[in-house]
């Protein structure tokens, strides 16, 4: 049985249904209690739980995502919430030098079940500190797995995915999502971390991408299948660890690669999956494989602007078909 | 004209000492002939020559140290006239004068033909070579490889339409004669047997492929079976491509050659044929080993036929057709004894040959298996 | 090795040289070759494999004792067991 | 309050111990045993051991860089810390943590955390956890003065002192955050007055002298488990080794160094001992050698130990295993 929910809906019953059966799970960061969340992801989560359990922290993303460090490794099970990717650097001594290295550090003694939630993404005019797309970033550390759900499915399943999950977890949600109606599916047996999903099967290219883009690449994907080309849409739903297997069979079936991504390019997360592919499939490519990124500029303001910097479906579909021509 | 220079022959390889001169001015090379042994660091070595023309000049004195890339010869192309004096532009340029030149490395780059990675590998797999495809500036792609193949393949389905459209076509053009003789196979049996005893299974040599290596022997002696009749005369064939009937279990039959069998010592014929009828299985034939017949030879002896009368594959002249090796009499000066006998048959084109060179040939076939160390 | 292991190896390696053959059908004591449509060369190769399976060469002299299902299996448990 | 005689002589093991095992880690360094940076506490002995018999077997432990001394003070076998030092696996992390990475899960000790600062936050969590819980547990929080520049340290006092969380920071003033003096770092160089901003009880003790850091550790410890919320400590002492292994001490004079030796704690507690009856040189010969036999032995053992497989390289990355 399945109902139309908001993304944010969706995870706002995944960690509501998570705290009512796990005392452990609580939920920290800035403004998550009584402002609701910044993305009104956590709006009502305070009168259900308390102020104990959603816990209004003052702007200090270090301590706090420390904090979330601390009480995982001292039994607990911490949801940190960070405004926006780029406050997210603020923390990230204590994501990348503690959470992900503690567990090697102590020889596999301590491990740090911590899920870190954050917005990503541009699009709303909010300039050049709060639209970046810094996932890829995260995915270069070892330690930590990185989570990009697209769909209200996603949502909803990738947050128990994640509180399952005995080391640090980081979900990347993109924030033009929240609004985004879907079907969920409360029973669905979830798929597992690091699994990616075929959306929609196709023939003559292989369309690698995720988070928001996923959508954008299905628009393009239906607009080429009425020029009679036929592209597999895959999102990648994880981006550490990735499902080579997912991708490299797709390769084998459709020889060529067009990454959509709304990081940047240089050394990204998209250099990343053609690295991989050059590794394990360079043989099976009919032609270069291609990128559709953000323009590499720090975001500007001007909605013209922001547009023109985003991967667009015009973008994917003039990419697509240059593609097929071989470049 | 063009420049034969030191090869490299390794990544490390910086120079080496050119020994021996195994040419002289005005001989004629072919590709792949060695033509100088050279001492390297690793000890003395064979260099061979790229291509066929003639020696026009040699540059370098033996036992002097030529470091890579330097000039050893001048080779003229065959029908490249005599160049008495060679301009200036012939003069081969050291490597660093080479190196200086811009045109150089765009050459290079012209040179390397653009294709992508999955049809460089599929085109391997065919062995179709891609400069075949006669791309130059665009780059080629999967699919061109494949329709390629698809083209010259006929897919079993087609194939039995496609044997029916050649053999209808062969029976109404081409005036057969047939002859046959009994060969006498013991000898060769059992110089076989003994020649295979000390070999590992999987190098073990098949009666067919010594039967395939006596056919092109005696072609050799009687080339007028090997070719084409092409606007209404005999075209012989320089190359021995021998095509060899290979039963498809599915179904049809498809007869694909053994290119350049006449190169090939009787070790070699054995390979070719093992590779052969294991991509003619897997359906990965190169389209010349399809196209480029120039006899056909067919052996049905594995399934107990005793006379095979083939028709003949145009615009091919010939087929041979070998039946089972069963024990038979045979009379043997004037006592009758059990042998090994097979019936060998040759149809003809009697447009280009005539019961004669048949007869020859199958008079030289009959000898030739009679001492089979001969086809070693 | 049991003689059902050696008619196992046996069928497996006449499968793989002709996919289409029902293992059921294969009658035991026809010729393998003339029966099963089995040319010379695959008849070496199956030979060369199971030399590789069973470490047991047969010589071309003992061709004729490899002709039937039932012989060959015969004449691998001889040699395999000695 | 008088000190029992038993008590004084485990302090004078304990940080005889923790004396002799650094002045053998010097050694091994020496002889490339030992690789990475060491740092050498020689010389704050007294806060490890001090602060360590205040708090039980259920309470946390967080340390630094500068942590062999609290990692033998809380009972991490000195065998199991050479060895990983050594490399080895049968070093206390199996060789994956060094010098600066010190684990121990039975002995509730978190590390080992060569980023200065950054362990605060840790403890913060820990710390809030157990209140979650209602443990009535104490997370111990050892750092540098070097720390107090670093706004880790300003978010998780704040933190700590705004949720009423049970945590003892221990700063340890060496008055010197690697080679730059605490006066040429802090406009305030009363580190105990920063704490006293965020509202929580603070305290300076003499890092010099172990009776006085167990003193102002347990009356902490009480506080916290009491009265609740997070108490601040700052032990001053000195460091009379250079900041790691490859420090040529340009930044301080060689006077200044043997003025502070005068106070070494262990002279100062062992001249304490001497006015005991139940102290003779026999005995300060006895634990002498006890504890020379322990370092043998943990010497021993780590030569002994063997290498982590290199096909192991990988784990604990993930705890079910390997990464893609």
């Amino acid at each position: 049985m399945s109902e139309i929910i908001t993304y944010r809906e969706a995870l706002r019953v995944a960690m509501s249904e998570a705290m009512q059966k796990d005392e452990r799970v609580f939920l920290m960061g800035e403004d998550v209690g009584r402002y609701g969340g910044s993305f009104a992801v956590s709006m009502g989560l305070l009168e259900q739980f308390g102020s104990e359990r959603i816990i209004d922290t003052p702007l200090s993303e270090s301590a706090f995502t420390g904090a979330g460090i601390g009480a995982a490794l001292n039994g607990m099970r911490p949801i940190v919430e960070i405004m926006t990717v780029n406050f997210s650097l603020l923390a990230l001594d204590q994501i990348m030098n503690n959470a992900a290295t503690i567990l090697h550090m102590s020889g596999g003694q301590f491990h740090v079940p911590l899920v870190i939630r954050m917005a990503t993404g541009g699009g709303k005019q909010l300039g050049a500190q709060h639209s970046h797309s810094l996932e890829g970033w995260y995915a270069h550390i070892p330690g930590l797995k990185v989570l990009t759900p697209a769909t209200v499915q996603d949502a909803y399943d990738m947050v128990g995915l994640a509180l399952a999950d005995p080391d640090p977890v980081l979900i990347f949600e993109n924030s033009l999502l929240y609004n985004a109606k879907g079907a969920l599916e409360r029973q669905a047996e979830p798929l597992k971390i690091g699994k990616a999903l075929v959306h929609r099967e196709g023939k003559d290219l292989s369309i690698f991408t995720y988070g928001i883009s996923l959508f954008k690449s299905l628009e393009a994907a239906e607009i080429l299948s009425k020029e009679g080309i036929g592209a597999e849409v895959i999102d990648l739903r994880s981006l550490r660890p990735l499902d080579d297997e997912t991708m490299i069979r797709s390769v084998r079936k459709t020889h060529r690669v067009l990454i959509v991504d709304e990081g940047w390019k240089s050394g990204s997360i998209s250099a990343e999956i053609m690295a991989r592919i050059n590794e394990q499939a360079f043989y099976e490519l009919d032609a270069p494989m291609m990128r559709v990124c953000s323009a590499e500029v720090p975001f500007p303001y001007a909605h013209h602007l922001e547009q023109a910097a985003l991967p667009q479906p015009e973008k994917i579909v003039a990419a697509a078909k240059k593609l097929m021509e071989g470049i | 004209m063009s420049t034969f220079v030191m090869p490299s022959l390794g990544a490390d390889m910086k120079s080496a000492v050119l020994m021996e001169w195994k040419v002289k001015e005005g001989d004629p090379v072919t590709k792949g002939m060695v033509i100088a042994e050279v001492e390297t660091s690793k000890g003395v070595i064979e260099i061979e020559v790229f291509e066929d023309g003639i020696i026009e000049k040699l540059l370098v004195e033996e036992e002097t140290d030529c470091t890579v890339g330097t000039p050893l010869a001048l080779i003229r192309s065959k029908d490249e006239a005599v160049n008495t004096k060679p301009t200036t532009q012939d003069l081969p340029k050291s490597p660093s004068e080479i190196l200086k030149e811009p045109e150089h490395e765009i050459m290079l780059a012209a040179e390397r033909i653009k294709a992508s990675p999955a049809a460089r590998k599929r085109a391997q797999e065919l062995g179709i070579e891609l400069a075949s495809l006669g791309a130059d500036k665009e780059a080629i792609h999967l699919a061109q490889i494949e329709s390629e193949i698809t083209a010259k393949i006929p897919q079993p389905s087609g194939m039995r339409q496609a044997i029916a459209k050649a053999m209808s076509r062969s029976n109404a053009e081409i005036p057969h004669y047939y002859l046959s003789a009994s060969v006498n196979m013991t000898p060769a049996l059992h110089w076989l047997e003994e020649y295979n005893k000390n070999r590992s299974i999987q190098d073990r040599i098949l009666p067919t492929a010594l039967l395939i290596r006596a056919v092109v022997y005696v072609l050799k002696e009687v080339p007028e079976l090997n070719g084409f009749w092409k606007d209404d005369g005999l075209q012989m064939s320089m190359q021995i491509n021998p095509g060899i009937a290979i039963a498809l279990r599915k179904e049809g039959l498809i007869t694909p050659a053994i290119l350049e069998a006449g190169q090939m010592d009787l070790d070699a014929t054995m390979q070719a044929l093992g590779d052969l009828i294991t991509r003619t299985r897997s359906g990965k034939l190169r389209n010349t080993e399809i196209t480029q017949q120039t006899i056909t030879i067919t052996n049905l002896g594995d399934l107990g036929v005793e006379n095979v009368y083939g028709v003949i594959y145009p615009p091919q002249v010939a087929l041979v057709g070998f039946g089972r090796i069963m024990d038979a009499p045979w009379a043997q000066g004037d006592t009758l004894c059990v042998r090994k006998v097979m019936q060998a048959t040759l149809a003809g084109d009697h447009r280009a040959t005539d019961g004669r060179t048949g007869g020859k040939f199958l008079d030289r076939l009959n000898q030739i298996l009679q001492t089979p160390e001969e086809l070693l | 090795m049991s003689e059902e292991q050696i008619k196992e190896s046996i069928i497996n390696q006449i499968v793989l040289i002709a996919p289409d053959i029902d293992p059921d059908e294969i009658l035991p004591d026809k010729n393998i070759q003339r029966s099963l449509e089995i040319d010379s060369f695959d008849f070496l190769k199956m030979l060369t494999a199971l030399d590789v399976e069973l470490g047991v060469a047969v010589p071309e002299a003992d061709y004729g004792q490899v002709d039937t299902l039932n012989h060959m299996i015969a004449y691998f448990a001889k040699r395999i067991v000695s | 309050m008088e000190i029992e005689y038993e008590l004084l002589e485990h302090y004078y093991r304990q940080m005889l111990l923790i004396r002799r095992f650094e002045e053998k880690c010097v050694e091994m360094y020496s002889h490339e045993k030992i690789r990475g940076f060491l740092h050498l506490y020689i010389g704050e002995e007294a806060i490890a051991v001090g602060v360590m018999d205040a708090v039980g077997p259920e309470d946390n432990i967080l340390a630094t860089y500068r942590e062999h001394g609290h990692a033998i003070a809380r009972g991490i076998l000195p065998k199991t810390i050479m060895a990983e030092m050594f490399g080895k696996a049968e070093g206390c992390c199996l060789g994956r943590g060094g010098s600066m990475h010190l684990f121990d899960a039975a002995t509730r000790f978190y590390g080992g955390s060569a980023i200065v600062a950054a362990g605060l936050p840790l403890a913060v969590g820990m710390a809030l956890a157990d209140k979650m819980m209602k443990r009535g547990r104490v997370t111990v929080c050892f750092f540098g003065d070097g720390a107090v520049a670093e706004g880790e340290f300003h978010e998780s006092l704040n933190l700590a002192a705004l949720w009423q969380l049970p945590i003892l920071f221990v700063c340890e003033n060496n008055r010197y955050g690697m080679g730059t003096a605490l006066e040429l770092s802090q406009s305030e160089p009363n580190l105990a007055q920063k704490a006293l901003s965020y509202r929580i009880t603070a305290s300076q003790v003499d890092g010099m002298d172990v009776l006085e850091v167990a003193k102002a550790a347990k009356h902490a410890v009480l506080q916290i488990k009491e009265v609740g919320g997070p108490v601040f400590l700052e032990c001053l002492a000195y460091r009379f080794r250079g900041h790691s292994m490859f420090d040529a001490e340009l930044y301080r004079n060689k006077a200044e160094v043997e003025e502070w030796k005068k106070k070494d704690p262990l002279l100062a507690l062992q001249s304490k001992l001497e006015s005991e009856s139940s102290w003779t040189n026999t005995k300060k010969d006895e634990i002498e050698k006890e504890v020379a036999a322990i370092i043998d032995e943990a010497v021993a053992y780590a030569e002994q130990g063997t290498l982590e497989p290199l096909e192991d390289l990988e784990k604990f990355v993930y705890s079910s295993g390997a990464d893609q």
